[in-house]
């Protein structure tokens, strides 16, 4: 498929410009390992090994979103620098295509940062997953997806904007909140094992949804957005 | 697009890109006030005028880039950005990532002109070669020297073989020699047939008339954002 | 001109019409309505509250449904996306309005009814988070490079009204170890005496909406026509500069 | 003073370009309130408040943490955006003043966000105060200091070198564990009043060191880094 | 500081900068090599040559910016960044911040230059005058046209009043008339007189070298990172 090759060349492009600078990533994860050390010591988790299981899908999805959102900022920024936003847009492949590239690399690095980051925060925190571990296996990519898909929308609305660093947080933290409550609650039901599978299910599914709605929401108003002006 | 090809044939004499009365506001101020133009196909229009006169802004609303405030653009008979495959627009800034080499840059911006009605693009180590520019070179864009990125810049627009070409200063810090090449190159340029008929078009502005002088079928003379003159005559 | 004239005065008469329906409002929800039980006087605060919380879920459609209008003229016709633009402006502060009001209103009946001004409950996080979105909504049309407000905030809108019902669907299950203190989806249990008062509160309170977006919406017009003109004049101004 | 009138020069500049940029307070607070309510779903405060109160202290700094990171990332890009840096090195003030009052330029920012967060901190999270709550006045400037003043100059310190962000992570998180230490057990100390007072005194006593070495160690060595090329 | 005075005032003959087998290594990649150079006080060098031959490296090299992978680097004897208050640099790109007005930024900078044994700071709005741009223009400098940012760049240097000025394709973007007008700013300047006795030097880039003649006592060509030409008359 043509649009299919346009979304792997940009996905392409944006690993290998993150390779060569290695920006986002790293940014990540110094901030992701800061905010569980912070809480280790906050909170001493060897003391109160249930609470701690209780926390910490809270932990993980504040981390992971906070620092998302500090790459995602970065993420267009690259393409603004000498206007090669422009020449995106005078390109005649489809911008949507541009867009999914850029939101895939995206995920790409927010997984990145999670697959680092699972075994530190399992050993910090020491825990133990009570509930069905596999069930994570689905929670955290489509949670993620969740964050980086409209992150990076916005990320390129925002693009243009006085203030877009500020911006992008006021924008993307309310609309993404139905899906942080998603996925806080599956991850803390996967941890605790205290919630019903079938509630589990649910939230599970709902995050889904969720994902499918926007993503096609944001493909489609892409391109409104690229050339708004 | 393909229907279209017979019309194209026929009206040799149409215009590749037109401006109604165009107006562009900056807040209070106007950057271009009420240019009306015509740039038929096949013709090599040269824009001069001092610095702040409006020629970026005209340029970059041929290309689509910015929407008037009042009036229309259009190129060849339709909005710009709908056309694009059909142009290319060069700027001051290099519009190239900095951390990628020139070749990775090119073939890059090729793999996206590809398909979409234009199957007809030029291979990136050509146009690198033709702008003076060693395709093999291991160095990233943001380390070339301002001359090598103003080449870099030419040799993407130069590839994807666009029927509409807008120049922002293409000879502005060009060493004397490599500039005298590129009139030559665009000279050439201009005689490229295309594949579905027509005949390629040209719009550059510069502060060096003289250099340009082999180009310029037509001189537009802007002032304070209004044309104020438009010299016709076949190579001055 | 007559035609403005006309609007005028249907703007009056339609403001003497909410007013007169709000005093009938306020009388029954103030004299004529059943003092509850329980709570006593401070129950009559409901019927404020109600009509609010309602309207504060209506208006952000209407402010969808402009900003579709928006897009879809925007290359159309782009003198009838301005006032599509003005409209979603209008219906966005009022959202803005109405959702804080019900906040309000809810804090200041839940300090005397629950001891606490706020909780976590489901009600009030949704309620919030609808209100905490129309704010970025405005936010974003602050913030937005001139040329480009309206179509971005058109597109954060879309994004918005989606995000309104699966706030309310999301949060349907949630906490529910927590015992939730306000009488949620079961509320069928009205005494059949209060409902006219819910009734003339919410025509009336949706009468005064209506009539603020109205208002809202033709200032806004004055605004946009102030500012082509002020661009016509620069130009013009620009123009006669001798060179 | 002449070096304080430099410092005050950049100071000026900073905050004029960060008010050109974010021009609003309204966006900040907006930001911030948002903050809490992510928290706020993300962790339940209305279900424990006893953990409530144990883990605020680690959520503000995380929330502090993140605002700072914010902060920082933009500071520098700023000055390399048209080779301004340059003009920085040719200019014959003293270096170290640019640093300086670039410094106090992100502290502002933060105690900004800092003051505006900590009275909606309380009220959503319903917290009371244990301890001394004047102590907080103390460690809360003591403790933004020690982040921010490392983190401008690491920030400075990465801005040339190749694979800055690899950098960045690695030398700034082993120097400001300390310190994020001291701070946490700190605030921790003072919101449950659990900890003896001798101890408290002691953690904010070596948090005041910890500021005083550290920006001792970064003015004298900024003008290294600065010029090295 | 002070102490130096009477030497510069006897010694006018002594060089401003001067390099001596300096080379300049990137990776694999000799940007200069084995430059020798010595630019006398009092004196207007052209450096001319094709792109990527190394003037901008050459200049960032006496600015003091590049330190030389081998050799040795001098402006006024010193290390070039030890007298960096007598030195100005224009490069390729701005040098100022896109948010601030031209106003803003120059203030700025200047405030930087005050004292530190360099009192003799011109004002930003004569500057910004002599450069033909209005002082009190409120758009900030990310919202000029090229030429306009490149006058506002050159008016940063300016205001400096320095000792010892180094531009990079200055005239560059700009139109005929302004680049005349610059020469003539420039030609003016070197008589300007320097508060501690001394003479103003001055070393430039250019591709439009017929512009910069009536600056060019001395002309130095490159090629490939070496100098392979110094023709040195007045006013060739
Ligand atoms: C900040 C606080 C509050 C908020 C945001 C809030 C929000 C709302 C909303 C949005 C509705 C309409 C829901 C619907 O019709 O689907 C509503 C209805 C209602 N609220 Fe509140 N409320 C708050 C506080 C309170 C308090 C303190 C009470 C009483 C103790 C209360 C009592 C009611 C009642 C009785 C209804 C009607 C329920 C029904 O008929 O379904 N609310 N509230
Ligand atoms: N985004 C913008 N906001 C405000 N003013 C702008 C903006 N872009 C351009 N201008 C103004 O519009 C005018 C014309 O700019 P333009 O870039 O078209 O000039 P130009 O003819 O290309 O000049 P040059 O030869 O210097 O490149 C300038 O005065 C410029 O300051
Ligand atoms: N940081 C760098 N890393 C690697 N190579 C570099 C770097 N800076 C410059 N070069 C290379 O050094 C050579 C000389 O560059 P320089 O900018 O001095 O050329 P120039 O003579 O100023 O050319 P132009 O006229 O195009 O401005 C170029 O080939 C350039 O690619
Ligand atoms: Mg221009
Ligand atoms: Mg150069």
């Amino acid at each position: 498929m043509r649009y299919l090759s346009f979304v792997l060349t940009h996905l392409r492009k944006d690993l290998r410009l993150e390779w060569r600078s290695r920006d986002s990533i790293n940014g990540m994860l110094f901030f992701v390992l800061l905010m569980v050390v912070v809480f280790s010591i906050a909170f001493d988790p060897a003391g109160y090994p249930s609470t701690t299981r209780q926390i910490s899908g809270g932990v993980l999805w504040v981390g992971l979103l906070f620092a998302s959102m500090t790459a995602l900022n970065q993420s267009w920024t690259r393409e603004q620098r000498n206007q090669v936003l422009e020449a995106q847009r005078m390109a005649p492949s489809p911008a949507s295509a541009l867009f999914v590239g850029k939101a895939l690399a995206n995920m790409i690095f927010v997984l990145v940062v999670e697959a680092v980051l699972a075994p530190i925060f399992v050993v910090f925190f020491n825990l133990h997953v009570l509930g069905n571990a596999w069930l994570l296996a689905a929670i955290l990519p489509l949670g993620t997806w969740a964050l980086v898909v409209n992150g990076t929308f916005f990320a390129a609305l925002g693009l243009r904007a006085r203030n877009r660093e500020l911006l992008l947080p006021l924008i993307l933290l309310p609309l993404s909140l139905p899906a942080v409550l998603m996925m806080v609650q599956a991850t803390t039901g996967v941890l605790t094992a205290e919630l019903d599978p079938i509630y589990l299910r649910s939230w599970i599914t709902q995050l889904a949804c969720y994902d499918i709605i926007y993503t096609t929401i944001c493909i489609l108003l892409f391109e409104t957005v690229l050339n708004a002006e | 697009m393909s229907t279209a090809t017979p019309i194209r044939d026929q009206a040799l004499s149409v215009t590749a890109a037109s401006l109604e009365s165009v107006s562009k506001i900056y807040g209070a101020f106007a950057a271009l006030r009420n240019v009306t133009a015509a740039f038929p196909a096949g013709s090599s229009t040269v824009i001069l005028g001092e610095n702040g006169a409006g020629k970026s802004t005209l340029l970059r609303t041929v290309a689509g880039l910015i929407s008037p405030t009042r009036g229309r653009a259009t190129a060849f008979g339709d909005l710009p950005l709908r056309q694009r495959h059909r142009i290319a627009y060069m700027s001051h800034s290099t519009m190239l990532y900095d951390e990628l080499t020139a070749m990775e840059n090119l073939s890059y911006f090729a793999t996206l002109h590809r398909g979409e009605g234009c199957a007809c693009v030029g291979s990136p180590e050509m146009a690198l070669r033709a702008v003076g520019l060693d395709p093999a070179l291991p160095r990233p864009v943001g380390q070339y020297s301002q001359g090598m990125r103003q080449r870099a810049s030419l040799a993407r627009v130069l590839q994807t073989d666009p029927e509409l070409l807008l120049l922002d200063e293409p000879f502005s810090n060009l060493d004397v020699s490599s500039a005298g090449h590129l009139v030559d190159l665009l000279a050439d340029f201009r005689t490229w047939p295309v594949p579905g008929g027509g005949r390629r078009t040209l719009i550059l502005t510069t502060h060096q008339a003289s250099l340009a002088e082999p180009l310029a079928d037509r001189t537009l003379i802007m002032r304070q954002g209004q044309v104020i003159d438009l010299v016709t005559g076949s190579h001055g | 001109m007559a035609r403005s004239s006309t609007l005028r005065n249907f703007a009056w008469l339609w403001l003497a019409a909410t007013v007169a329906v709000l005093v009938v409002g306020f009388r029954q929800a103030i004299f004529v309505a059943p003092m509850e039980e329980t709570m006593g006087n401070l129950q009559r605060i409901f019927y404020y509250h109600l009509a609010h919380a309602i309207l504060g879920l209506v208006f952000p459609y209407v402010n969808l449904a402009a900003s579709l209008a928006f897009l879809y003229w925007r290359r159309r016709d782009p003198l009838k996306a301005l006032s599509a633009d003005a409209l979603a402006v209008a219906s966005a502060e009022i959202t803005v309005l109405f959702v804080g009001i019900t906040l309000a209103t809810g804090m200041l009946w839940g300090k005397p009814a629950w001891g606490i001004w706020w909780t976590w409950d489901a009600r009030l996080t949704t309620e919030l988070l609808l209100w905490l979105l129309y704010v970025s909504y405005l936010l974003l049309r602050r913030f937005s490079p001139s040329g480009q407000t309206a179509v971005l905030s058109a597109v954060l809108a879309i994004f918005a009204a989606i995000d309104v019902p699966i706030i309310y669907m999301s949060i349907h299950w949630w906490r529910t170890q927590h015992p939730a203190p306000v009488f949620g989806s079961d509320g069928g249990g009205i005494d059949p005496a209060m409902v006219p008062a819910v009734l003339w509160n919410l025509a009336g309170w949706a009468m005064w909406g209506i009539f603020l977006i109205a208002f809202r919406f033709a200032l806004e017009r004055r605004r946009q026509l102030a500012e082509q003109e002020a661009a016509l004049l620069a130009l013009e101004a620009s123009l006669e500069t001798p060179q």
